[in-house]
């Protein structure tokens, strides 16, 4: 007699198999066109690929992605210098404070932006800006404007895009410190705030360190909440005192730009910038990996 | 050394400690035994006021170490001049033998110096009869100690905050016989130079360590009296029953 | 153990991006792009000849940033006159100009997050006396022109046997409303002088910028002063609704990048953008039929002939120059291009700031007389006769003076 | 105990809760004065005419809706599949690395998906999918046209990204089944696929939550929608070979000129109070899915 129910496993085990395969092709396709579209734009120019600025189409020199490399650091690193203590502290209240109602709130409209489409952070970073600025010129009386295309809009919402995020990830790591090593610390007489940062935080390093990667690594592929907020610029701005204040490019939103253009240097440019891109959120994305690996480990 | 007055504690809306009162004196073991959901851990955990930590509890009542209203101190106050140890051994895993002997009194400010920091944990391993075992591997992650050693380190983690009272949570319930013996011929040493409070479910130990002994049952002090006394002629039934395993 | 892993990783890390930061840093300095750190700065000015006289420009005395934005079809241009510019001032003013459309950049000039707007059309009425109205003193002024090229992606089309495509302003209103879908349509056939059997049966993808810009308002506008049916169904604005797309047959491109780019690598499609953005993708472009009954290309006699006309007709820069948009278009001339453009800078009298001001005074004075020779005008765009420079000039001067 | 603030660290909590609930509720007073002057016109009707103050975004409603539904129908299956491999089928060596493909997938940033998109995919899709099927179904899904940018290419996109971001959170349902449970299904003499079949059953809060996720993800992203859906206002949003818009992608081509027009930057803010809510619903209902035991 035929096996059915085995012949039918095999077939359906094949299918899954095959099924499965599937969504690898266009992810492998999109690594291999990268990397090479990637190198060969960087190789065209280098190393002046990596610090020139963009050049003019016709000119048949491709790239200069410096002031968008540079662009991405300031951005990460203000909303990382930001996002990251501010979701720790919050994270440690809601930790310390299970059924505290500032918690019960605190969780409901952080977690609202959880996973959240990025643009609405754009623009709610743009509408915060407006009403920060109708706030001082009514209450403090000063002509005051904060800049809406600056790196610190564009900081802002990279922050408010990573806080919740970091916030549950961290809260996670606090609540599932075991009982018995909250009670070491605070039997030894030490404050919340001394226990929670040298003991808590120190116990789940491994899964902090982690969380704040893989958050480093979101907000660097970030476009959307950039448009209205970081703007872009195609030119060096650090050299500016005030630049913090004035808009600034990034990596992504030059992806964006000119990978629309019909320019084939700028085209090709788009691809070096998305291999640059690709290698540093990859690699934070690696490490962090690793790093957890190495938690379970432990 | 501690006095407990009109204790009462809740947790939500049921009583855990009804009516505790209690005086222990100084330099001595005392023992407060009874089967478990008695509330023993709930009454230690009172004394350091370590309870608060866990939402939905609310105390009444009064506590004395060595003169001080403990409800009215700080509670960093309060805990420091108390160590703990507790059912699970649990040192800090990923930190270094000598940093979990060193954690309260540095994160206290109790020392000034490196030297004078290193010389506590040193004594402190040495009166948990830990220092000749580790000695030579003080930078190793705690948690390559045998569970026996991490209850030593977690004693000496106590002691080196040089507390007057040493409150201990059912230490031996989770290893062996012989690590069991170890702990407890220290907690007879120890008692030379702090109060020891010993919760434990296991009448024979508290037998074979305690001066006092103290007997919880369902939130309510049952008998108090020298451990030669509860031992040999309880007067209470309920007691009785207890140490001769009928309840429990 | 895993712990020392832990640090040294994170270690590790940072100093790679540190070192990649580093190197990025490096160079810059070793390029140039970093002018700032260079001597002699303090007191610096250029100096330059116009009209036989020298103009010495007053700089000022720390390095500035403009930040001006609008216009995408000025972007080449505003980039090439940023560039020379921020070198000849050793740095001291860099314009952050992005090309953001113009509706954008007038929107934001408004709000004040630009210094400078710039703008495809003059500012809109209701805009300019809403302004005018809270005593902000501007003024607008044209800093150079262009032209709007129709282009084509018709693979049967030959220019070098058949020359360029012919259309006419009612085809084009027609094409865009919807009533003529395929190339073949008898309406377009009969424009052509030869080839006209060529047209092939495919329907016509009309591609139109999807981002509001000053290109579609002096697009549309043309359209509208052509058609009747274009001027009362459609109108004319930043953005438009295209009949088109209903249809099916319509696609948007964001900025002309995105519709040249839409162009390229859709066959049978129209669409308009800037003439130098057709230039620089190498499309074919349409011939218009002007008023005077010829068909012309856009080019530099084109563009000058309808610019000759044109300024006769400028306003102060004062005033509301709205009012004459629709007669800078569509103009007389034997060979006047029919969709010639200006850009318009519209920018503060007073910045509060007297180093912005003297940044942003020096940057125009400079692009309103050096800016317009040949070596600095980018391929595509035309640059003003003297009698609207001077006008412009003379409004500049006031920058900073009240 | 009912203190609002337990610790100094509450005021940092309540001034997080006061910036983010400023954002949404300006979002909120930003979005009437469109729904006052339009009505329920603003969501029923297709057109958008600054010119005439006209704003009716059910084109952009639909397109965001259908790229959503077409990309989680398409992802479904593959990120079950995908699930089902690593965690049953694969050999336990190959595991690490499908999970690693599979979670740098989800890693790579969205622009980087719309520039591919844009240059590879939308001519593949073109020449092989929609302009085959277009000559006997034009009717129905419209003629689409080169370069191949449509709803269609955009929800084939989506379901590229959204795949490796479902089914790790299904994988994850998967793994967390306990080993004895296994053992139990496998000793009563189930085949392979009988085993995988039950333990499908037994995560479908997972996968319930994993899609819903997904969907949300494909509704709000911006750049790499906004990259190949062709950008045109177009009121039959339903032929998807035809271009089309999608809310997130008419919000980042629109918003820089808004502030020109009176109502158009309510238009936009009310748009996106829209994704703001089905978002939200389905973040919502997929994370509380995934979190029930």
């Amino acid at each position: 007699m035929i096996d059915l129910r085995g012949l039918k496993s095999k077939v359906m085990v094949a299918a899954i198999s095959i099924l499965a395969i599937l969504p690898f092709i266009p992810i492998v396709h999109l690594f291999f066109t990268v990397v090479v579209n990637g190198i060969y734009a960087i190789s065209q120019n280098f190393p002046g690929f990596f610090y020139m600025e963009r050049s003019i189409p016709g000119s048949g020199v491709i790239g200069g992605v410096g002031p968008y490399i540079i662009g991405t650091a300031i951005l990460v690193s203000i909303a990382t210098l930001i996002g990251v203590p501010l979701s720790i502290l919050i994270a440690i209240y809601a930790s310390e404070f299970i059924q505290s109602r500032l918690t019960n709130v605190g969780d409901v409209i952080i977690t609202t932006l959880f996973e959240f489409p990025t643009i609405i952070i754009g623009l709610m970073t743009f509408a915060l800006i407006s009403v920060l600025n109708d706030m001082i010129r009514i209450y403090l009386l000063i002509d005051v404007e904060l800049p809406k295309f600056s790196v610190l809009s564009g900081s802002i919402a990279l922050t408010i895009v990573m806080l919740p995020f970091l916030y549950v990830q961290i809260k996670e790591s606090l609540r599932s410190i075991p009982i018995s090593i909250r009670e070491a610390a605070y039997s030894l007489g030490l404050s919340r705030i001394k226990a929670n940062f040298y003991i808590f935080l120190v116990y789940a390093r491994g899964s902090i360190v982690t969380s704040i990667l893989i958050a480093i690594s979101k907000i660097m592929g970030e476009t959307a909440p950039l448009l209205f907020t970081a703007f872009g610029s195609d030119f060096y701005t650090i050299s500016d005192p005030g630049f913090l204040f004035k808009p600034i490019g990034s990596l992504t939103l030059a992806i964006y730009n000119l990978g629309l253009s019909p320019y084939e240097e700028w085209i090709a440019t788009a691809w070096g910038a998305a291999f640059i891109l690709l290698l540093m959120v990859l690699s934070l994305y690696i490490i962090a990996r690793y790093i957890a690996r190495g938690a379970y480990l432990r | 050394m501690i006095t407990i007055k009109d204790l009462n504690v809740w947790y939500r809306d049921n009583k855990i400690l009804d009516n505790i009162n209690l005086d222990v004196p100084r330099n001595v073991i005392l023992t407060i035994m009874g089967p478990s959901g008695s509330g023993k851990s709930t009454l230690l955990r009172a004394i350091n006021r370590l309870i608060e930590i866990y939402p939905g509890v609310r105390v009444e009542g009064e506590i004395y170490v060595d003169g001080v209203n403990v409800f009215k101190a700080r509670t960093e106050d309060v805990r420091r001049n108390i160590g703990m140890v507790f059912q699970i051994p649990n040192p800090i895993p990923n930190m270094s033998i000598f940093d979990n002997v060193a954690l309260g009194p540095k994160l206290n400010k109790l020392v000034k110096s490196e030297s004078e920091l290193r010389d506590i944990v040193k004594w402190a391993l040495e009166k948990a009869y830990l220092w000749d075992e580790v000695k030579n591997r003080l930078k190793e992650p705690a948690a390559k100690l045998s569970g026996g050693q991490q209850q030593r380190l977690c004693i000496a983690r106590a002691l080196a905050m040089k507390p007057k009272v040493i409150l201990m949570d059912e230490p031996t319930s989770n290893l062996d016989p012989v690590a069991t013996n170890r702990i407890e011929e220290l907690m007879v040493e120890l008692k030379k130079i702090v109060t020891v409070v010993l919760v434990t479910h296991n009448p024979a130990q508290a037998a074979r360590v305690s001066d006092y002994v103290a007997f919880l049952y369902k939130g309510r002090l049952v008998e108090v009296g020298s451990s030669s006394q509860i031992f040999t002629s309880p007067k209470n039934e309920l007691t009785e029953k207890y140490i001769t395993g009928r309840i429990g | 153990m895993v712990s020392m892993n832990i640090s040294k990783l994170i270690l590790i890390s940072s100093i790679l991006i540190l070192f990649i930061v580093g190197i990025s840093v490096f160079y810059m300095s070793q390029t140039n792009i970093n002018p700032i750190q260079q001597e002699g700065r303090a007191g610096y000015t250029i100096t330059i000849v116009y009209d036989g006289q020298s103009i010495s420009l007053d700089l000022p005395s720390t390095p500035i940033v403009i930040i001006g934005g609008g216009s995408t079809f000025v972007n080449p241009q505003m980039q090439a006159w940023a560039t020379k510019f921020r070198d000849l001032s050793k740095g001291l003013v860099t314009v952050n100009y992005q090309s953001i459309g113009s509706g954008a950049g007038v929107a934001k000039w408004k709000s004040q997050a630009l210094d400078f707007g710039a703008s495809d059309i003059p500012l809109p009425k209701d805009i300019y006396s809403e302004i005018k109205g809270t005593g902000r003193q501007f003024i607008q002024i044209p800093i150079v022109a262009g032209a709007i090229a129709v282009i084509y992606n018709l693979p049967e089309w030959d220019e070098a046997k058949c020359g360029n495509l012919r259309l006419s302003g009612e085809v084009l209103a027609d094409i865009y409303l919807g009533n003529i879908i395929k190339w073949n349509d008898p309406k377009i056939v009969s424009l052509q002088d030869k080839c006209g059997d060529l047209l092939p049966d495919s329907p016509i993808i009309g591609i139109h910028r999807s981002d509001g810009s000053g290109t579609t308002a002096a697009f549309t506008l043309y359209l509208a002063l052509v058609s009747d049916e274009w001027k009362n169904s459609v109108g004319w604005g930043y953005t438009v609704e295209w009949p088109r797309d209903q249809l099916g047959y319509g696609l948007g491109g964001k900025g002309n990048e995105g519709v040249t780019q839409k162009v390229v690598s859709t066959p049978y499609s129209i669409g308009y953008v800037e003439l130098a953005y057709a230039l620089k993708s190498k499309l074919p472009v349409a011939e218009l039929l002007n008023k005077a009954g010829n068909f012309v290309l856009p080019n530099a006699t084109t563009i000058s002939e309808a610019v000759k006309y044109a300024s006769k007709k400028f306003p102060d820069p004062a005033d509301d120059w709205s009012i004459i948009a629709d007669k800078l278009l569509y103009l007389e001339g034997e060979l006047s291009y029919p969709i010639v453009t200006y850009v318009y800078l519209v920018l503060d009298l007073d910045y509060n700031d007297d180093n912005k001001n003297k940044a942003i005074k020096a940057f125009l004075t400079w692009i309103l007389t050096e800016g317009q020779k040949s070596e600095n005008i980018v391929e595509g765009y035309i640059a003003l006769p003297k009698e609207a420079l001077d006008i412009a000039l003379k409004a500049v001067e006031k920058i900073g003076s009240s | 105990m009912s203190r609002l603030i337990e610790h100094p660290l509450g005021i940092v909590m309540l001034l997080v809760i006061s910036i983010i609930s400023v954002m949404i509720i300006f979002l909120i007073i930003q979005s009437i004065p469109i729904l006052l002057y339009r009505g329920l016109e603003f969501l029923t009707t297709s057109s958008w005419n600054p010119v005439k103050e006209e704003y009716g975004i059910l084109f952009a409603l639909g397109g965001s809706v259908v790229v959503g539904l077409i990309s989680v129908a398409l992802g479904a299956v593959l990120s079950i599949s995908l699930a089902v491999f690593v965690a049953e089928i694969s050999p336990v060596r190959l595991r690490s690395i499908f999970v690693t493909l599979n979670d740098i997938g989800a890693a790579v940033p969205t622009v980087i998906y719309g520039l591919w998109g844009l240059i590879y995919l939308a001519p593949f899709l073109y020449d092989y999918v929609m302009a085959p099927l277009s000559t006997f179904l034009s009717n129905v899904l419209g003629v689409p046209s080169r370069p191949g940018t449509s709803i269609f290419t955009a929800s084939v996109l989506m379901a590229i990204m959204i795949v490796p971001f479902s089914s790790a959170i299904i994988r994850e349902g998967l793994l967390s089944i306990p080993t004895h449970l296994r053992e139990a299904i496998i000793s009563i003499g189930a085949t392979k696929w009988e085993l995988i079949w039950i333990q499908v059953k037994m995560v479908k809060n997972y996968i319930i939550g994993g899609l819903l996720i997904g969907f949300g993800r494909a509704v709000g992203e911006t750049v790499a929608v906004a990259m190949v859906v062709g950008n045109v206002i177009q009121p039959e949003f339903y032929k998807i070979f035809l271009p089309g818009y999608t809310v997130s992608s008419l919000i980042a081509d629109q918003y820089q000129n808004a502030e020109a027009y009176t109502y158009m930057v309510s238009a936009l803010f009310a748009a996106s109070l829209f994704i703001f809510i089905v978002g939200l619903l389905a973040n919502m209902v997929g994370l509380s899915m995934v979190r029930r035991k």
